[in-house]
């Protein structure tokens, strides 16, 4: 009880300081230099339609190579942690599923691929892009998975491709600074014509990359999880 | 009541829930409770940054048929806070699977989910 | 040149294609991720060197090819290639070190670990403050990854902990830099800056959460509980790269937001800093496990750079020296005895006795502990003494004491560790095996400290100076220590031979007499060590060590050179007295009053330093302000030395428990190091008092009763070598009187009171070393009767308690006789009555020397006892001929040192004619007196021989003896508790009040510490609480006050 | 020096042995008279000495044993001889010129402390209980004595025990003992202590332990001690009549003068019961060293 009182005090004068932070605010009227930069700007330098597209991926690559790096990561420890001792034995104990589940899921699951696959092609034209795409093909994994619990992915391909598009986002980076004006710069490729797919320089490669590589460590994620269920 | 806009009530839903879970995590004694409650706060920061971002009457950053091109400046809502956004749920969503898998590989060394039953190390 | 992003592109594209390999090719993966490591390290060294020595300006590096603020830019500067360069380093080193684990736990550890570093050295480059957010996450979590290395429960809890406590910490941080960018509108942190945000309502707090934020990081006290058990739970080699490498990043990190802050910021920074500094260090007090030690020590250390940063405003320019110093040291040394920890693999800090098994390990260990709490030759020594001066400089009295008192505990602790791994018990300890690679990294960090060391010495300006060439020698006679006893004491007597005669000329006054003391005095007792067989390993480094430091106190000029040899002799000494039997105690308890003292001295130093350009010993003529003060802390420090009564504890132990021909030096020769000290002080600084309070009165007291108290304790020993101990303690309180008495006369006792103490105290250790050699104890009443079975042993002891009894007509009266006249024109007659008592209780502790040990009943088990070797008898035998030709020539010793003291005192000296010496009181014919005496003792023998010349010898026990016939030479020997009725008497006096005191304090200090570190009680969640608390509470200080971040 | 200050100096010698020696009987002779005793001829101590020197058989323990009552004997005469014994008399000066007060304090400790060495050898372990009480006894002393000294010192601000008694002179009540009260009482309680007599006798302990430290001496050797016997306390009194009773100017005077001091330790002798070594330190460290303090203050 003590102790939930001083808890309670403490989270008060933590409530305290954020509304002092927040007491100023009052909500935007308008864009400030730098977002007004990004929306004047933006299509014209980076050439694609969905602004925040352009910030991630381009104005702010950097931040999306990290954020790609932190799934790795947190793909890898998962890994790591969960990784089956091989020549341990493999008793796990699991719930049949239901005919509509299983049946739903055969058509579903392509369905869904090629849904985020659509996503992070086009990241640079609607709302979407790489890490939705991902998200959007783990998930149809998670589907695919609850169906048929009892199903290997195949740990190796899941690697390769995570690994390939990780290496191509660098070589895209580093071919940034090699032929084009820095790290991770557009304009290596010609920005073409704005609003069409082909548009908006190494971004759809970038998105594609970024959407192979989420999706593979999701994916990575999951299966670890779903493979330590029950696991003694 | 002229203050409360849309982004004021966003913000202060982002307060209470950053709040709420930090209450969470501080108070519930079960493992998987707990992770909750980060996610509760780490949610609830996305939502104070996408207030933050917000700007009145505007559309999303995306230029499609809804925004003038010849106007962007003038019609779209801030895109950095978006792009942050997107980074930080990036950053939870692989904090919030660690946590998981933590956990779940307590619970295989001890078989419980108590958060007092791993106060081996201290002092 | 390689560009910074090439850091990224490398370590990503390792990290990525590490997937390709399997399990199967692991030696491959392992180099494949050497490589990057070491491509990193080259690319960071690279610029650095350019930056060192081409004159390499700033670069910025944009990315996407914009500029900032639009878009995210790097920044490769001095400084950031200096923290890259450490940082990779330390990494490739853990990497190596890593070896076994890494290969064995398969790729993803591998990725994780290049990460991890990538993490940090962009966060270093990075000057975007969202940028700087998503790459310490990738640190954090990378570092939550390698903390599960083993995959253990403990690990994983820890790193459970660990992930909570850093998602929160990052939350918060997040929140700052949203609120940054809602109120700058950007997130270039040069951009930031020009705001100056803490003047906006609102936008002081987010820079107040992101400052606390990135504080948090660096796991302040007491909000760092999951840290703590992340150090106890990880694998070594990843505590390491924790303590080391983070922590270095995060504070580059505080750095580089701290313009964001401003000024206001420092006031936070310090508070945070020192707070944790003192807690972190005292809760470390109570910890006896290796890793969580380390854990403490860390962050501590890491308090003081926070405390270092906070300081700034009043460190100025030098804060980057201070600071980098301090970190270099941290980093390396934390990180050498993190990998120490892996090789020796014992929980328990006392475990650690196993490390001697391999001496090297040793010598490895004592140069991080020496580095971390700050000794010559190691870059902290060189920041630690600049911090003061610049605190003492700006009157920064009480950060400069809090500094001092936190950096104490942190090596009671410490050295307790060192202790345990050099004396403790290492029979039943595991064996450890030393693998190339994991002994590889202990070295390279090792010698960077050195190296560093060095270099930092030159970049000091004053201290370019410094002498370092008996350094060289040591690490010579380190190089030959295979070679045997003998030809390594011949090269020591030389080398010391030899630096006396090039040194002589040079030497003048004072300096020269403390020079003959100090190098003569060594070369006599270095004679005894030819009595020594085998190899008798690592001893003649210390020995040259303590008298390196012996000579530089002599030669030194400024403050620093004093300090620098101050404390080298101070480690050479600590490490002869641990070498002795049962030291373990005794000499960490030597090591402690002599950091505390060297901490005085330190702050004296730095006071007097206050207004005064020049580092001259000088400047302690004439200082400018707190003169009183500045004297009392160099006495007291220099007392510790001299082992005042209250400052002696550990002066008995250290000097009995130390091998035969360690005692006399330590005893004989170091001591006078701290009389030299006073010397130096009372000749510069001349009277001192508080108001009306004379300060030398009172120090005069402090002799008086140091002596009374020393010399009785001394009669109620029952250790022959405690005994001598105890009696040095006493002989110093005379001349600690007689220094105080600020006069010719007093100064003349004193002097020659600490010329005569050297020699017979050499004399008695030498030869009741030799005592003990031969038969085996300590405790006097064991022996007995041992004059016919070493006479020459016997005549030896017989001259030397004639001279500390201050008989006529040997020499020890002089000094005697001086005091009285000194005393009759000063007028102290308490104090000097107390001291004249003294004098006579010296007799109680003389005779029961010389009678338990050679009178009386023989004992049975010592019928074939022999003689002292030669070895031990020819130093006692020259300094007997100086002690004879003192005493019947007076003048000869007299003289030279009232000549070295006349330029100071003139008033009152001795006017000699021939050997008679006249004061204003009285006079006195030492020679004369010595004829006298000798003429009517041959007549009177003569008289006895005449009449009695058929005496007939008899048998041990033909005694008279009540008509029976006693059997037993231990009943007859009356020698055990031989002053009974004078313990009963005054025994009070001497009940054990002061280690009563100490041991009070240290109790005292340690409960305390147990009852604190209760807070951290292992749960998560108060971990948060505790995280979250300290915001809110630092949020009050911060903004609750007038004072406004 | 000249080689006719031997001479004096043996002179010297032999009047205070011969005076010290009939002192030790006369006392004796009045003490027993006094305890209504017949008591020894007054010539006794002349005869026990010639007794001793006659014995035939005479043993040793070692080096030690046989030089300790040459170095007692020498601590006694050089006490004697450091000091002016006849004031204004140069041949009675003896060897004063080469030290002051101080060499005399401390010279007396050159024959108890090699006394001290030689009993020890003789390995009995009563001689050893003997020396532990001596020593113990001594010390305590010392500083009421001390003190005392260094008041007397002050009060006449020179060590030279010539220029003391030269600033005696001219009537009694320029003596130490009028014009320094407390000081001079320091010293002389100090000097019951130095006396070894009752109550602070238990040294030599006649009752219990056979003699203390002189146990195992006979013949020859325990005769060099006896002259000490008469030589050390016959010194001793002349060393405070200088201090304090103004000194003498002829032997008649001194023979006087030194004769009534010796009674003050007699008197208490008869009067008061011996003391444990510890109640005697206690005591020597409370009453007269509160005195001493007292002396040192209002100096």
């Amino acid at each position: 009880m003590v102790k939930n009182s001083l808890i309670f005090i403490v989270l008060i004068g933590f409530a305290v300081l954020l509304a002092d932070l927040f007491v100023g605010f009052n909500g935007n009227t308008d864009l400030n230099t730098l977002a007004n930069h990004y929306a004047v700007s933006g299509p014209e330098e980076v050439g694609s339609a969905n602004l925040v597209t352009a910030v991630v991926v381009t104005y702010r690559g950097l931040d999306t190579l990290g954020e790609v790096t932190i799934l790795f990561l947190a793909a890898a420890i998962v890994s790591f942690l969960l990784k089956v001792e091989a020549g341990a034995s493999r008793n796990r104990k699991l719930r049949s599923t239901s005919e509509i589940l299983d049946t739903a899921s055969k058509i579903l699951v392509p369905v869904i691929f090629l849904f985020g696959i659509y996503v992070f092609i086009n990241g640079h034209l609607s709302p979407g892009g790489g890490f939705q795409g991902g998200a959007i093909i783990a998930s149809g994994l998670v589907l695919m998975l609850l169906a048929q619990p009892a199903k290997e992915v195949g740990h190796k391909l899941i690697t390769l491709v995570e690994s390939i598009s990780g290496i191509s986002f660098v070589l895209i980076g580093v071919a940034g600074v090699l032929f084009a004006a820095g790290f991770l710069d557009n304009k290596l490729l010609s920005l073409g014509k704005f609003g069409t797919i082909f548009s908006a320089g190494v971004i759809p490669v970038i998105y594609i990359f970024v959407g192979l590589k989420v999706g593979a460590e999701l994916s990575g994620i999951i299966t670890n999880l779903q493979e330590n269920q029950n696991e003694a | 009541m002229e203050n409360l806009n849309l982004e004021i009530i966003t913000l202060i839903t982002g307060i209470i829930l950053v709040l709420i879970g930090i209450w969470g995590l501080l108070t519930q004694k079960n493992l998987i409770k707990i992770v909750i409650g980060f996610t509760l706060f780490n949610t609830g920061i996305h939502i104070i940054m996408v207030s933050i971002g917000y700007v009145k009457n505007r559309t999303a950053p995306i230029i499609d048929q809804s925004v003038n091109i010849n106007d962007v400046g003038n019609s779209v809502v801030d895109p950095v806070p978006q792009a942050l956004v997107l980074t930080a749920i990036v950053i939870g969503l692989g904090v919030t699977a660690l946590m998981l898998t933590y956990v779940l590989k307590m619970y295989q060394k001890r078989k419980s989910l108590e958060i007092n039953n791993y106060n081996d190390l201290k002092w | 040149m390689v560009g910074p992003i090439y850091i990224i592109a490398i370590a990503l594209g390792t990290a990525f294609s590490l997937g390709f390999f399997k399990k199967a090719n692991s030696n491959f993966s392992f180099a494949f991720m050497l490589f990057a490591m070491a491509f990193m390290t080259f690319i960071s060294g690279q610029w650095l060197y350019a930056f060192l020595t081409q004159q390499q300006e700033t670069i910025q590096i944009f990315t996407a090819g914009f500029k900032p603020p639009f878009s995210i830019s790097l920044q490769m500067g001095l400084h950031e290639s200096v923290f890259l360069s450490l940082i990779n380093i330390i990494g490739l080193l853990a990497a190596i070190y890593l070896y076994d684990q890494l290969r064995e736990k398969g790729v993803q550890m591998m990725m994780i670990f290049v990460l991890l570093f990538m993490g940090l050295n962009v966060v270093i480059m990075t000057r975007d403050i969202f940028n700087l957010f998503v790459f310490l996450e990738i640190a954090s979590i990378a570092t939550a990854g390698l903390i599960i290395l083993d995959k253990s429960i403990n690990a994983t809890s820890a790193g459970f902990k660990y992930i909570i406590a850093t998602a929160i910490i990052s939350g918060i941080l997040l929140i700052g830099i949203i609120a940054i960018y809602y109120f700058a509108g950007s997130l270039f942190i040069n951009d930031i800056i020009k705001l100056n945000l803490i003047y906006v309502k609102g936008g002081a707090v987010a820079v107040f959460l992101v400052l606390i934020a990135i504080i948090l990081e660096l796991k302040p006290f007491p909000a760092n509980g999951w840290a703590l058990d992340v150090y106890e739970a990880a694998h070594p080699g990843i505590g390491a790269v924790i303590s080391a490498a983070s922590a270095s990043a995060g504070i580059f990190v505080l750095a580089k937001i701290l313009p964001i802050v401003g000024d206001p910021g420092y006031y936070i920074i310090g508070l945070i800093g020192i707070i944790t500094f003192l807690g972190s260090n005292l809760l470390g007090l109570k910890q006896d496990k290796a890793n969580r030690l380390l854990g403490y020590s860390s962050i501590g250390q890491i308090g003081l750079l926070l405390t270092i940063i906070g300081l700034t405003p009043y460190l100025g320019d030098k804060t980057l020296f201070i600071a980098f110093g301090v970190l270099i040291s941290h980093a390396l040394a934390k990180a050498g005895l993190f990998w120490l920890a892996g090789i020796i693999n014992s929980e328990q800090i006392k475990g650690w006795a196993a490390i001697r098994r391999n001496p090297h390990l040793l010598v490895l260990m004592g140069t991080f502990i020496f580095a971390l709490v700050g000794f010559p030759p190691f870059p902290s020594f060189f920041a630690k003494w600049e911090l003061i001066m610049q605190l003492a400089n700006n009157d920064k009295i009480l950060w400069l004491a809090l500094i001092l008192i936190g950096s104490f505990i942190e090596g009671i602790y410490l050295f307790r560790w060192f202790g345990y791994a050099i004396k403790g018990e290492n029979e039943d300890l595991p064996e450890f095996k030393i693998q190339w690679n994991k002994i590889i990294p202990v070295i390279v960090s090792a010698l960077g400290l050195y190296a560093i060391g060095y270099y930092y010495s030159t970049l000091t300006g004053l201290a370019a100076n410094l002498n370092y060439i008996p350094l060289l020698f040591i690490i010579f006679l380190y190089a030959i220590d295979f070679l045997p006893v003998y030809i390594k004491n011949t090269i020591s007597i030389a080398g010391i031979g030899y630096y006396l005669y090039i040194t002589f000329p040079d030497l003048e006054e004072f300096r020269l007499i403390f020079a003959l003391i100090f190098l003569v005095g060594g070369i006599i007792i270095l004679l005894a060590g030819y009595a020594k067989k085998g190899r008798r390993s690592g001893f003649y480094p210390l020995v040259m060590m303590m008298f390196a430091g012996l000579i530089g106190l002599i030669e030194a000029n400024t403050t620093l050179e004093f300090f620098f040899a101050w404390e080298i002799m101070t480690i050479g000494s600590y490490f002869l007295i641990i070498r002795g039997k049962k030291s373990m105690t005794h000499a960490l308890s030597y090591m402690l009053f002599s950091v505390g003292g060297a901490y005085l001295i330190l702050a004296g130093f730095g006071l007097a330093h206050i207004g005064q350009s020049s580092y001259s010993l000088d400047i302690l003529a004439n200082v400018q302000s707190y003169a009183p003060i500045i004297f009392t802390l160099l006495a007291i420090g220099f007392m510790t030395k001299t082992a005042s009564i209250g400052l002696h504890i550990w002066l008995p132990g250290a000097h009995a428990e130390a091998e035969s021909d360690v005692s006399p030096m330590v005893s004989a020769i170091l001591l006078k190091a701290g009389v030299f000290g006073l010397i130096v002080l009372m000749l510069k600084m001349g009277a001192q008092s508080f108001g009306s309070f004379d300060i030398y009165y009172a120090l005069a007291w402090i002799g008086a009763i140091t002596a009374v108290m020393g010399n009785m304790m001394a009669a109620f020993q029952e250790d022959a070598k405690r005994l001598l101990a105890y009696s040095s303690i006493g002989f110093l309180g005379y001349a600690l009187f007689g220094l105080a008495l600020m006069s010719h006369l007093g100064w003349l006792a004193a002097v020659s009171l600490s010329v005569v103490h050297f020699m017979f105290k050499t004399l008695l250790f030498l030869a009741i070393g030799g005592v003990v050699m031969r038969v085996k104890t300590k405790e006097m009443y064991k022996m007995g009767g041992l004059i016919k079975k070493m006479p020459f042993t016997f005549i030896s002891v017989l001259m030397g308690i004639i001279v500390i009894a201050g008989v006529p007509p040997l020499t020890g009266f002089g000094g005697k006789w001086i005091l009285y006249n000194a005393v009759l024109e000063k007028g102290w007659f308490l104090p000097a009555g107390a001291i004249f008592f003294a004098g006579i209780i010296a007799f109680l502790y003389c005779f029961r020397l010389i009678h338990a040990i050679f009178l009386g009943q023989l004992k049975d088990e010592h019928r074939e006892v022999k003689e002292a070797p030669f070895w031990m008898l020819l130093p006692q035998y020259i300094i007997l001929a100086v002690i004879m030709l003192f005493s019947a020539i007076p003048n000869s010793l007299l003289k030279p040192i009232g000549e070295a003291i006349m330029p100071y005192f003139s008033e009152g000296a001795l006017e000699w004619q021939g050997n008679l010496a006249i004061s204003n009181f009285g006079y006195w014919n030492g020679e004369l007196i010595m004829y006298i005496v000798g003429g009517i003792f041959v007549v009177v023998f003569g008289w006895l021989w005449f009449m009695n010349r058929n005496a007939q010898e008899v048998k041990q026990f033909n005694i008279g003896y009540s008509a029976e016939r006693p059997s037993l030479p231990e009943t007859t020997h009356f020698a055990y508790n031989f002053f009974a009725p004078y313990k009963k008497a005054l025994g009070f006096l001497v009940s054990p009040i002061i280690s009563d005191f100490w041991e009070a304090v240290s109790e005292g200090i340690h409960a305390i510490a147990d009852k604190i570190r209760r807070i951290y009680d292992g749960n998560a969640q108060t971990y948060v609480l505790h995280i979250i608390a300290f915001i809110v509470i630092f949020y009050l200080i911060a903004f609750g006050g007038s004072y406004g971040i | 020096m000249e080689f006719k200050n031997i001479g004096y100096a043996l002179l010297t010698i032999f009047i205070v042995l011969n005076y010290g020696l009939i002192l030790q009987g006369v006392v004796r002779k009045i003490g027993a008279r006094v305890g209504r005793r017949y008591g020894i001829r007054w010539y006794q101590p002349y005869i026990d000495i010639i007794k001793n020197y006659a014995k035939r058989s005479t043993i040793t323990h070692g080096v030690m044993f046989y030089i300790a009552p040459v170095f007692r004997l020498t601590g006694g005469i050089g006490l004697l001889l450091f000091m002016p014994v006849i004031f204004g008399s140069d041949i009675f000066g003896n060897f004063s010129f080469a030290g002051d007060l101080v060499l005399v304090l401390y010279f007396q400790f050159f024959g108890i402390l090699g006394m001290a060495l030689g009993a020890a050898e003789s390995g009995h372990p009563y001689s050893a209980i003997g020396i532990s009480r001596g020593l113990s006894q001594v010390t305590s002393f010392e500083l009421p004595l001390t003190l005392g000294v260094l008041a007397v010192a002050m009060q006449y601000q020179t060590l030279n025990i010539t220029e003391i008694v030269a600033a005696q002179q001219g009537g009694f009540m320029n003596w130490t003992i009028i014009t320094n009260p407390f000081a001079a009482i320091a010293m002389l309680i100090a000097f019951l202590g130095a006396m070894g007599r009752s109550p602070f006798d238990v040294v030599l302990a006649p009752q219990e332990i056979p003699i203390g430290p002189p146990t195992e001496f006979q013949s020859g050797l325990l005769g060099v001690l006896q002259l000490n016997r008469a030589i050390f306390p016959a010194a001793k009194l002349i060393l405070f009549m200088n201090l304090l009773f103004g000194g003498a100017t002829n032997w008649a005077e001194l023979i006087l003068k030194t004769f009534l001091i010796y009674m003050w330790p007699v008197f208490v002798g008869t009067v008061f019961p011996r003391f444990r070594v510890d109640q005697s330190i206690r005591w020597f460290l409370t009453v007269p060293l509160i005195i001493g303090i007292i002396a040192i203050i209002l100096i």
